[in-house]
This record gives C-alpha cells, structure tokens and sequence, in this order.
C-alpha cells in the first residue's frame, strides 16, 4: 500500500511496530490456559443425532450448516466477479509434450474416482464435499492444461446451472426441511444423513467446476 | 516413550522453522516464479503441520486446495503477465 | 508450553511477516502471497489452540472454521489474480497506482 | 425461547436475495426483472418484519442453540439496519434497472453481484455469531470489490484492487480476534461472549485487533485513503450501494461488539477518546477535501470519508451520556444512507447527461436536469443537517449527547463539519443557477434514474418528520442497554 | 388532532406550500395557469386570515393548534396567537401585492416557474415562522426559510447575483448554526422549548445563570444575521442585486421581520423581559440596536444607488423593533411591535417605487432622478409618503412607532435612546429628503435611459396598483391608528398579554 521502495527507516518502523505487536499476542497466546477442550465435549455428546460419524463433518455441514451455506455462495461470487471482469483466457495452447499428454488418460480416472471414495468417506472419517471438491478441480485443471476445451454445448446455461448447483440444492433442502423440523436446516434425524449426502455429492460436483473455472480466469465464451 | 515424545519435539521444532524459513524466502527472495514455488512448498509443509495437529480434513483441504490449486493460480497468472510483459516489449520496440 | 500453543505462536509468526510484506513490498503478486501467507497464519493458531483439547480428539469446531477459512481464501486470491491481471493490461505495471494521483 | 412460534420472516431476508442472485444468474436474460422483483419482495418483508417485531427473537439455525449452532438474532439495531438496506436496495435496485439498460453485457454481471451482497448485508445484520460475521464480511467484500471493478476503467480497477487488499486485511485481523475470543472463552456467540468474557490481556488483544480490522473496512480516517478512488471510479449505482451501505455494514459489527462485549468490561476511556478523535479527524479531513475536489464524485466520495466520521463520535459520547448517543448516530446512518445514495444517483445522472463530471463546467448540464438537481440540493439539505430532513434530526440528538456530556469540543467538530458540509455542497449547487447557454442534446437520462434519486431524497425529508415510530422501532429490546 | 380546529394552521401553511410545489412543476410557458394559481393561494391566504382575526377578536379563548411528536418530548407544533397573527396578516398582505407586482415586474423573464415556486416557499416559511408554537418549530422554519430565499437572491444568475449569494448563504448559514447551538442548550438545561408568555427559563437555579446569558447571546446573534444587527448586516447591501419584488419580499415581508420576530419572541416568551433585564442583557441589547440604527442612517447618506440606500435605511429601521422590545416597559414594545407592521407598509412601498423607476424609465441611481416626479407623479407620491413616514412626520404611520418609542423609553427611564431617535429621525430627513427634492424640483433630462412607453398610464397597471395599495395604507394605518382594527389596537393587545 505505501508507493514503490518505502524508505528505509519507513521499512524499519514497521518492522518494530510488527514485531511488537508480535510479543504482545505471543505473550496473550502463553497466557491461555493449556488444557481446555473447546466445544468437543458438546459436538461429542450431539453426535448422535447429527446425522453423520466425523466430528467434522457434523460440524460442516449439521452443526454450522448455514456458515458452509454462505462460505459455498462466497465462492460462487468470487467466480461471478472473475467472470464479470474478463473472457476466459485458457493456458498458452500449443501441444502439449508426450508426457504431459498421456498423464490425463491415466490421472483423471483415478482423481474422479478418489474425489467419490473422498465424498463418501466423509461421513465417517475425513474426507467430504470441498476435499472431494478440490481433486476434482485439481483433475479438470489438469484437463485444461493439456488442450482439452469445454465443449461450446456446456458453455452456456448448463455450466452455469452447474455452478449454483451446490448452493441451490443447498437453499432447497434448507428450505424443504423447515415443514418438518419447524426450523431453518433442521434435518430431521432419519434422513439427516441421505440429506447430508446428498448436500456434499452436489457441493462437491459444483466446488470442482466453480474452481476449473476460477483456473480459466474469465468467462469461457464470453467476448469482450 | 521419552524418546517418541522427543522425537516428536523435534519434528514439530523442525516444522515450524522451516515454515517461518519459508514464509520469509517467499516474501523475500528475488525472482515471482521463485516465490510462487516456495509457495507451494510451503502448503505442502504446511499441510504436514496440520497432520501433526491431527487435523486430517484441514491437511487434504490444505494441500489440495491450498497448495495445489492456489499454486496452480499464480502459475498461471504469473504465465499471463510474462506474456503481457513479452507483448508490451514488442509493442515497445517496434 | 505445550506445542499445540507453540504452534500458535509460530501462526502469530507467519502473521506478522505476512503483514510486514504487504506494508513493504510493493509488486502487487507479492501482496497476494503475503495476504495468503497471513492466513495460514491465522489458521495456523486457530488449529493450534483447538489442540489443547487434554486427550482424546481435538475440537472439531476450529477445523470447521479453517476449512471454510481456505475456501474463503482461494476464492478471494482468484479474484486478485485476475484482478491484478486487468490491473497489469490496463495500467500496464503490476504496482497501484499512487494513492494521490488521481 | 426458540419453542414459541419463531417467524420465518428474518430467513427469508437472507435467503431471498440469495435465490435471486442464483436465478438471474443462470437466466440472464431476465436478470434484471429478477433483481427488480426480489428488490421488491424484500422491501415487503422488510416492512413486514419492522410491524412485526415486538421483543427481540432469537432464531436458532438448524435448532442446535448458542455453543454448537449459529443464531440469527433481530432487535432494535438490526432492524433499522435492515429497513436502512431495504431501502437504499429498493432505489438502488429500480436506478440500476435504468442505467444498465443500454449496458445488458455489464447487467449480466451487476444483478448476480448485487443480490448476493444484499444476501451479505442482510446476513451480516442479523447475525449473532463472530465467526459467520467473518464468511458475511468476506461475502460483502469479495462482491463489492467486483462491483467496483465493474466499470472496467484503469481508475476503477486501480481502486478496486487497493479496496480488495485493504478489504481482506481488514478481514484477517478481525479472524484473528475471533480466533482469541473462540479460544479464551469456547464460543463464537455474542450473547454467550458477553457473559463470559472478562478483563484479561486476551480480551484486550482481541479488542484492538478486531476494531483494526473493522475500522479499516469503515476507512475512519487514517485508513480512508482507499475510499475515494474506489467509490468514485465505480458505476454511479455501485457508487451509491458503497458509500450508503457497505461501509456502514463493518460500522454495525463494532457496534454490536462494543455493546454486547467489550463495553461492560470498561476497558477504560483511552480507546474511547481514540476513536472520538479519529472520528473528529475524519470529519474535517473529509470536509476539507471534499472542498478541494474538482470531480463531482470525488467530493462525494470524500463527504462519505466526512459523514462517516460523525459515528465514531458516538463511542465518548455514550461513554458519558449512555443510549441516547448511540440513537442518534444510528439515525445519523440512517439518513446518511438515503442521501447520499440520491446524491450519487443525481450526479450519476449529471455524470451521464453531460459526459463528464467536472464540477467547473457543470452548469449547462445541471439546468437540464431539474429533478436530478432538486434530489441532489434535498439530499444535500440532509447532509448539512439543516431542517427538515433526517440529518438534522440526527444532529440535534448528537449535539444534545454532546452538551449533556458537557464536552464541548465534539460540539464544535459536528457544527464545523455541518458548515463545511454546506460549503462543499452549496459549491455544487450554485451551479444551477448561472446563465449558460442551454446545452447540447446529449444522451438523454431514463426518467426512472431521476425519479428514484428524487424519492430517496423525498425520504430524507420524510425522516426528518416521521421521527418517532422510528425511534421506538430502534429501541426494541433495547440494544444500547440502560446506560451508565 | 382530534378536533377540526387543529386543521387551521397546517391550512394557512398549505395554502402556500400547495400551490408553489405544483408551480414547480409547471412548464415555462404556461403563464397564465402560474398567475391564477399564484393569485388564488394568495387570496386563499387572506381570507383564512380575515377568517381567524374575527374569530380570535371575539373568544379569544379558542386555541388553534397543530401539534406532531418528533422526538419524545420535542414536537413540531403551531399555534395561533394574537402576535403570530399580527405577523402572518403582515405577510399575507404584502405576499398577495407582492405577488401582483412581481407578475408585472417578469414579464417575459426566464426562470418564472423556478422564482414563484421558491416565492411561494418563502412565504411557507414566513408563516412557519410566525405560528411556531416552539423554538425547535421556530428554528426549522427559520432555516427553511434561508433555503427558500437562497434561489431568489441569485435567481438573476449573474456573477453579481451568484457573489451575493454566497455571502447570503455565509451569513445565514453561520447564523443558523450559532441559533442552533442556542437551542440545543437551551434543551438540554430546560428540558423544553414551548413558547410561554413571559418566558419560562425564570424559574432555572443560579448557577445556570451564566449558561442562560450565553444562550442569550447565541440566539440573538443567530437571529440578528437576519435582523441585520451591526457587525452581521453585511450580507443584506449586497442582496440588492436581486429583482426589485426580491429586494421588497426579502426587507419588508420575510427574511428580516422573521429576525425581528424571533427576537421578539426569544426576549419575550422565552426569557420573559424581567428575566432578560434582571440577568442585564437587555440593555446592552438596546445598544447593539441604537448603533446598528445610526450606523444604518449614516451608510444611507453615501449611497448613489437608490435600493441599496433603501438597504441601509432597512438596518436601521428594523432596529427600531429591536430597541423597542430591549426597552423593557410596556409602551416601548408597543412601539417596537407595531413598527413591525409599520415598517413593513412604509418600507416595501419605497422599494415598489424603486422598482417602478427601474423598470419604466431604467433609473438605478439617485444622481438620474431629477425631475422625475413630472414623468411619474404617482409613483413618487407614494415615494413621498413612505419618505415622509420613513422620517417620522405625523400623518404617517411611522411617527406612531417612533411616539410610542419615546413615550417608552421615557417610561424606561433611558433617556438616551430619545437622543438615538431624533438623530436617527434627522438622519432619514437627511438622506430621504433631497431625493424628493430632486424628483419634485429638478429638471427631467431630455431622454430617460430606458424610457419605456405605457399609452396614457405612467407605468403598468400590475406595477403601479400595489404601489398606490401599500402607500395608501401607510396614511391610512398612521391616521385611523386609534381604531380598534389598526396594528396599533392588536400590539396593545399583545402586549397586554405579555406583560400582565
């Protein structure tokens, strides 16, 4: 934020002033108690009527539901406001070497297939929607980088379809349990986890698009 | 057992300096594309941190999301604005 | 002393060098990785404390918190990137422009 | 308290916005008929809420309760918040409608963005809970620095990527707190927060770093420097969504943290006398730059730096007087919001009309804009705090804390910053009536920008009048507690 | 809001509230739709007026009041009592014959729909300011009216214009600001506002003594920007500038009699004159006025420029109401009171007269008036009358006003302000009477400067019939001044009220 080659003694009060503020949190930091256990004991005992078996994902997507909801929508816009700023620009596009060609055929497979064991294992243990999410993403940026182009059908109202998927599927089920539960994303106990499911298989699927797209840096087939 | 505990001692000392070594070189050293990969070294290593917090969903997020396609970001924005540079030379010179 | 409070301690660290790189360096890619490094900082501690928890599992609640927290993060660094990219081909260097010279 | 029928009214303000930016996301070409409609919808439940609401309610998401899950909580304070948003959204809503109409490829990507910060803003008010404040304060941020950015020019986009930095920084310290007080105290809820936390270094700590953080998103005044080149660079309806808005959305978080946690432990006169004297130093720093500018949205965009100075006044002053301070900066807020979201609507229109926004060369254009010119001499009226309008009303209740304080020199900042105030803007309005030669037939003004900018305008008067049901709707479950 | 009653006031407001917001939004050329809408809120006015004077002379005991809760304990309100009346028929008079002169004075101006609008606002805020019922009421009006009469100042738009307003708006501006810091203060010790015969601060402890005299002094000086108080004066010369029906509004009918008013009433229903004189601020007040009065007459003497001499004339004359209410006795208020009626009629039938000769035959200067009571006699017959009463000779209403100003100051026991009188009424001799002797007795120059012919008549009959009104009037308020329908009748009416 200071204008180019902040002066000397400008770089040297700043790092006092930081180093500082570094002590003082330090010592706030030593000055907490060294054992105290959080909200685990609660998260614990509530387990049993969240629907999954991982404390995470409990809290994820049961216990603070509403802030995944919210965090899923910031990604969402962030994409939004990538889009809105400049086409698509895909990587430098001239042929990809041998190796770089044939590591997709064998790599994609295998990342689509650990982004399913990722999401299904989260109700268990860890794994779930944005760790599933990401190997997916991670699978399409690869696609992209060896020449592969999303086909023109999928660029229009379908990728964007897609792109809201997680949130809106998220907003639904939000709304479709309040009949039953009487409140805001009350899953009611015998589905709480097909619903949880369910939430995490379309999160994932829209987390892994919406960062292929980030990847992309602008809206594909967009002029500008 | 005093031995796996000052094993354990050691790693975690370990860790944390090289991430504060490689939190320094990131921001420190010369060349982007050098800082950009330091970067990348550096959620990786962090994403070992998180595994010793026993934080196994934070470490996959971590290194998937953190490291690789955070990586994979900057690299290609780096990509990008060496060609813009190339272009403006071009555009300069000629 | 434990090293879950070390941990946090070294969070605070990344923290502090995090910000002193954004006050200083002026390439704006460097303020971005600064900005990225000061939240794993801050992750870093919130993870750290949640170790504390005597034996037995962690507190979920803080990992929750930096799950949502890296998300939050990628999503604004590929705003900045691109951001700075139109920046880069409008301006024509990766610096801001002098806060007075409008 | 969550057995007793809890009305969904509150969720539909967030999730509302939400649908709609989704839906006008994927059919663009009705983007802006969604927008339009949803503006609409949430004004309604907005009203509604407001006939509503007797006590405060607690809405517990997901029926987990404090520790574990996140409530939604709506009282006094939230509740102007949200009629303050629902307003401004509705106007701001129905002139985008207009000024995007010959900009369709630009509209596509306006409705999305604005709908979900609605989204934000609304969530931001109602929320009880630090760390879903933290994912409604990135969500508000990341989308107005997209809408920033929108214009496309060097300007806007050198401000908005300044705006974004300062934007996520001030979101890092504001975590970093939160961290501290999740860690001393095992919980993120205000309320619980607020009986738990006692005077200890951690709580100061978090303190400090917090009110950094949001006093940065504010731009109070040592930070103001990224305010001006991002709000006057931007398209006019972001322009006024930014000033009206966004940047009191951090204002009400440190509100609702001082009162709810920080205030009972007295952490001792400093921070407050700090913040007051910041809050002073903006004002006069604003006001005489806003006198300085030649562009027109640039003075604008440096009163916001002005006006937003007089809230922090109200940190010494309820430390003295109690409640009666903090009524009166809200309603400051208040009538700050709809004028200044006319103001940038009228010079929007100007800006548009005559090409261009010197304020030397702006009087043939101003003369062939008679409503534009009357909502932007109405709102002005406000933001000098001259009768009858809102801003008066909130000037006199802060001169009244002031004086009952008995400390005179917040009395002087407010009266010298009316008087500039009434310099920077009578500078503007002088220009309706000299002589020149009626213009040319530029690019004429949709009628519906004009007439919006005037309603708002019109509002700040109402304001001044209908003072009372306002002020008792503000006092439900009152939020500023009883007072020293 | 119960009963019919309350309705009142918010009419008088609306009768010309209604008509200027539709005369906003009425195109350029639709003349003739502007006049009758003007013409009829004007006449609307006056009857409501005439309505309300029969029916408060007789029960005086009926209360008009309009009453909205603001603020907890502050509410907007408006109340008619015998001295608002006294004001609001003032200016319900002169607006209509304002009105009438202007219609005639604009023919063909640009800008007609933009001037009647803030005309009609100006008048709006005239009366707010009279029925105020409190000073929160009273301070709104007060600034609605700086904003009303802003446009009007500068509505020429030249650079002249636009430099006057600005220091139009400096003044009252500041002045606003120093009167609203007054008031706040004043709230937050007395914990209300509400007008009270004979004050209501009396009763505050002592040690809030200091704090009142403070109050004192800020309200005055906020309104003796508009009361053109000597050191705040400044602004009021250099509005001449704008079109004579501005000039004759904004001295006669508005901006400065709002100033005079509201010291009348801060001195009167706020203080209570034994509290000001006790608390000693009323003689000082007496001789702020006694300077700006002298200083008045003397800037007069220099001026060329007829309206701007008329100006100054104004600051001295509008003093004369100031003394008379810091004299604290019964019949000097009676005199500064009634002055305010008188000064009005005497003072806009010389500024219709100065328009007259500026409009018909392009006089601005003094130096170019000889010889012009041939070309014009009737216009400077009503000229001669208000000089006449301006100086105080008998028949006119203005030796009324200076009689009882003597008489008082007697009854007061400071003589001194006698001596202020006569200087002051050998000053206005000496600036007033050799204009008329130049128009009566000098030699009319072969060709005026802009002579402008009108057929048989001296002028247009819009121009001339208000002038002849206004002059007319000032005879006859001075000579019918014992019945019990003049000015003099109703002030002693006031001040009945006021003092026992």
């Amino acid at each position: 934020m200071t204008p180019r080659g902040a002066a000397p003694w400008l770089r040297f009060s700043v790092a006092l002033l930081l180093v500082g503020m570094f002590a003082a949190l330090a010592w706030v930091l030593l000055g907490l108690p060294p054992r105290s256990a959080g909200l685990q004991p609660q998260v614990a005992a509530q387990m049993a009527v969240s629907g999954v078996d991982h404390p995470v994902t409990a809290v994820l997507l049961n216990f603070r539901g509403y802030d995944t909801l919210l965090e899923m929508a910031v990604l969402l816009l962030a994409c939004l406001g990538v889009w809105s700023l400049s086409p698509a620009v895909p990587p430098t596009d001239e042929t990809p070497g041998a190796m770089l060609a044939a590591l997709p055929r064998q790599l994609v497979p295998l990342m689509v297939l650990m982004a399913g064991y990722l999401l299904w294992r989260g109700a268990t243990g860890p794994g779930g929607a944005f760790q599933a999410g990401a190997v997916l993403g991670a699978a399409g940026v690869l696609l992209l980088l060896t020449g592969w182009r999303l086909p023109v059908r999928w660029q229009g109202w379908r990728l964007r379809l897609l792109l809201i998927a997680g949130v809106g599927m998220f907003v639904l089920v939000a709304l479709a349990v309040v009949p039953a539960s009487g409140v805001l994303l009350g899953y009611p106990l015998p589905v709480a986890g097909t619903l949880i499911l369910l939430i995490e298989a379309l999160a994932g699927l829209s987390i892994g698009v919406t960062l292929m797209a980030l990847f992309l840096g602008g809206e594909p087939g967009a002029s500008r | 057992m005093a031995i796996a505990t000052l094993l354990g001692w050691a790693l975690d000392g370990l860790l944390m300096l090289v991430l504060l070594w490689l939190a320094w070189r990131v921001l420190a050293c010369k060349g982007l594309f050098r800082a950009v990969v330091l970067f990348i070294a550096f959620g990786l290593v962090l994403s070992l941190v998180w595994v010793r917090l026993d934080a196994p969903d934070v470490a996959l997020a971590e290194a998937a999301i953190g490291a690789g396609l955070t990586g994979a970001l900057l690299l290609s924005t780096l990509a990008r604005l060496d060609a813009l540079d190339a272009k403006q030379d071009e555009d300069a010179s000629s | 002393m434990s090293v879950a409070v070390l941990y946090a301690v070294t969070g605070l660290g990344l923290f502090s060098l995090g910000l002193y790189a954004l006050i200083v360096r002026a390439h704006l890619l460097r303020k971005i990785l600064a900005l990225n490094i000061m939240g794993s900082g801050v992750f870093l501690v919130l993870t750290a404390l949640a170790r504390r928890a005597p034996d037995g599992p962690p507190d979920p609640v803080p990992h929750a918190m930096v799950i949502t927290g890296i998300v939050v993060a990628v999503a604004a660094t590929a705003l900045a990137l691109v951001l700075l990219r139109r920046v880069v081909e409008t301006t024509g260097q990766p610096r801001l422009p002098d806060p007075d010279s409008e | 308290m969550a057995a007793e029928h809890v009305s969904l009214l509150p969720v539909l303000l967030i999730f509302l916005p939400l649908i709609g930016a989704l839906l006008s996301f994927v059919f663009r070409r009705r983007a802006a008929g969604l927008g339009i409609a949803t503006a609409v919808a949430v004004f309604v439940i907005a009203i509604a809420l407001a006939f509503s609401l007797t006590r405060p309610q607690r809405y517990p998401v997901g029926g987990w309760g404090a520790p574990l899950g996140i409530d939604l909580v709506v009282d006094g304070l939230s509740l102007i918040m949200l009629l303050m948003s629902a307003t401004v959204g509705l106007g701001v809503s129905l002139y985008a409608g207009g000024y995007f109409h010959a900009r369709p490829q630009l509209a596509r990507a306006f409705w999305p963005l604005w709908l979900g910060l609605w989204t934000a803003l609304n969530g931001l008010f109602l929320a009880a809970d630090i760390f879903n404040l933290y994912v409604t304060l990135e969500l508000l941020g990341l989308s107005a620095v997209a809408l920033a950015a929108l214009g496309g020019s060097a300007a806007a986009l050198g401000g908005a990527m300044r705006y974004l930095l300062v934007s996520l920084l001030g979101s890092l310290l504001y975590l970093l707190g939160v961290a501290l007080l999740y860690h001393a105290f095992g919980s993120v809820d205000i309320a619980l927060l607020g009986e738990r936390a006692s005077a200890q270094p951690v709580t100061l700590a978090a303190l400090v770093l917090m009110t950094v953080g949001l006093i940065l998103k504010t731009a109070l005044f040592p930070f103001h420097f990224w305010l001006p080149p991002a709000h006057a660079s931007a398209s006019s309806p972001v322009s006024a969504l930014l000033s009206a808005l966004v940047v009191k959305a951090s204002f009400y978080i440190l509100l609702r943290l001082w009162l709810e946690i920080f205030e009972p432990l007295n952490p001792g006169r400093g921070v407050t006398e700090l913040l007051g004297l910041l809050g002073a130093l903006a004002v006069l720093w604003g006001s005489l730059q806003a006198l300085r500018q030649t562009r027109l949205k640039l003075l604008i965009a440096y009163s916001t730096v002005a006006q937003l100075g007089y809230l922090f006044l109200g940190f010494p002053l309820a430390a003295a007087v109690g409640p009666a301070a903090w009524q009166a900066v809200i309603y400051l807020a208040l009538s700050h919001a709809l004028a200044k979201a006319a103001l940038f609507m009228a010079a929007g229109n100007i800006v548009l009309f005559g090409g261009h926004d010197r304020i030397a060369d702006l009087d043939r254009v101003v003369q062939r804009l008679p409503l534009s010119l009357a909502a932007f001499a109405i709102a002005g009226i406000s933001l000098m705090g001259l009768p009858p309008s809102g801003g008066f009303i909130g000037k006199w209740l802060l001169l009244e804390a002031a004086i009952e304080a008995g400390q005179w020199w917040w009395v002087v900042i407010i009266l010298i910053g009316g008087m500039l105030a009434a310099a920077y803007l009578f500078k503007v309005i002088g220009f309706a009536f000299t002589r020149a030669p009626v213009s040319h037939e530029a690019n004429a003004v949709p009628p519906v920008m004009e007439w919006t900018a005037l309603v708002l305008a019109v509002g700040t008067v109402l304001l001044g009048l209908w003072v009372s049901p306002l002020l008792a709707w503000l006092a439900t479950g009152n939020p500023f507690g009883v007072g020293p | 809001m119960n009963h019919w009653y309350d309705w009142v006031p918010l009419m008088l407001l609306g009768s010309s509230l209604l008509p200027g917001l539709v005369i906003f939004a009425l195109p350029e050329r639709s003349v003739r739709l502007r006049t009758v809408l003007n013409l009829s809120g004007a006449v609307v006015k006056l009857l409501l007026v005439g309505w309300i004077l029969r029916h408060i002379y007789f029960d005086y005991a009926v209360l008009f009041e309009t009453r909205l809760t603001l603020i907890p304990q502050l509410d907007l309100a408006l109340r008619i009592d015998p001295l608002a009346m006294l004001f609001v028929t003032l200016s319900s008079v002169l607006w209509l014959l304002t009105t009438i002169y202007a219609i005639g004075y604009l023919e063909g101006a640009p800008h007609r729909s933009r001037f009647f609008g803030f005309f009609s606002l100006c008048v709006t805020a005239t009366v707010g300011v009279a029925l105020a019922a409190n000073l929160f009421t009273f301070l709104l009006f007060y600034e609605l009216l700086t904003l009303s009469t802003y446009p009007l100042v500068v509505h020429r738009g030249s650079d002249k214009a636009r430099r006057a307003g600005q220091s139009y708006l400096i003044y009252t501006i500041v002045g606003g600001v120093l009167l609203l810091l007054g008031t706040v203060w004043l709230y937050t010790l007395t914990g209300s506002l509400e007008f009270t015969p004979r004050g209501f601060v009396a009763d505050l402890e002592q040690r809030h003594h200091p704090a009142l005299i403070l109050i004192f002094i800020l309200l005055i000086a906020g309104l003796g920007v508009k009361a053109a108080l000597v050191p705040l004066h400044g602004w009021l010369p250099q509005a001449m500038v704008a079109a004579a029906p501005v000039s004759a509004l904004l001295h006669a009918v508005a901006v400065v009699k709002a100033g005079a008013f509201g010291i009348v009433r801060v001195v009167y229903e706020v203080f209570g004159v034994q509290f000001a004189a006790s608390l000693g601020v009323a003689v000082p007040l007496a001789i702020v006025a006694a300077i700006t009065i002298i200083y008045g007459s003397i800037r007069a003497l220099y001026q060329d420029d007829l309206k701007r001499r008329l100006a100054f004339s104004t600051v001295s004359q509008v003093s004369y109401i100031v003394i008379g209410v810091a004299l604290a006795g019964p019949v000097a208020a009676i005199g500064g009171i009634v002055h305010l009626v008188h000064q009005g009629l005497m003072k806009i039938t010389l500024f219709f007269c100065a328009g007259n000769l500026a409009e018909t035959l392009g006089i601005h200067k003094i130096s170019e008036m000889s010889g012009v009571g041939r070309r014009m006699p009737w216009t400077m017959a009503a000229f001669t009358i208000g000089a006449f009463g301006m100086i105080g000779l008998p028949p006119v209403a203005g030796f009324i006003s200076k009689w009882y100003l003597s008489l008082g100051a007697i009854e007061a026991g400071q003589d001194w302000v006698i001596g202020v009188l006569v200087i002051s009424s050998l000053l206005n001799a000496a600036y007033f009477l050799p204009v008329l002797y130049t128009a009566w007795f000098g030699t009319p120059p072969e060709r005026w400067p802009q002579a402008r012919d009108f057929g048989r008549r001296e002028t247009a009959r819009a121009l001339l019939f208000p002038t002849l009104v206004t002059g007319a009037s000032a005879l006859l308020v001075g000579i019918l001044a014992a019945t019990p329908f003049s000015p003099l009748a109703w002030a002693k009416l006031i001040i009945e009220r006021e003092f026992y």
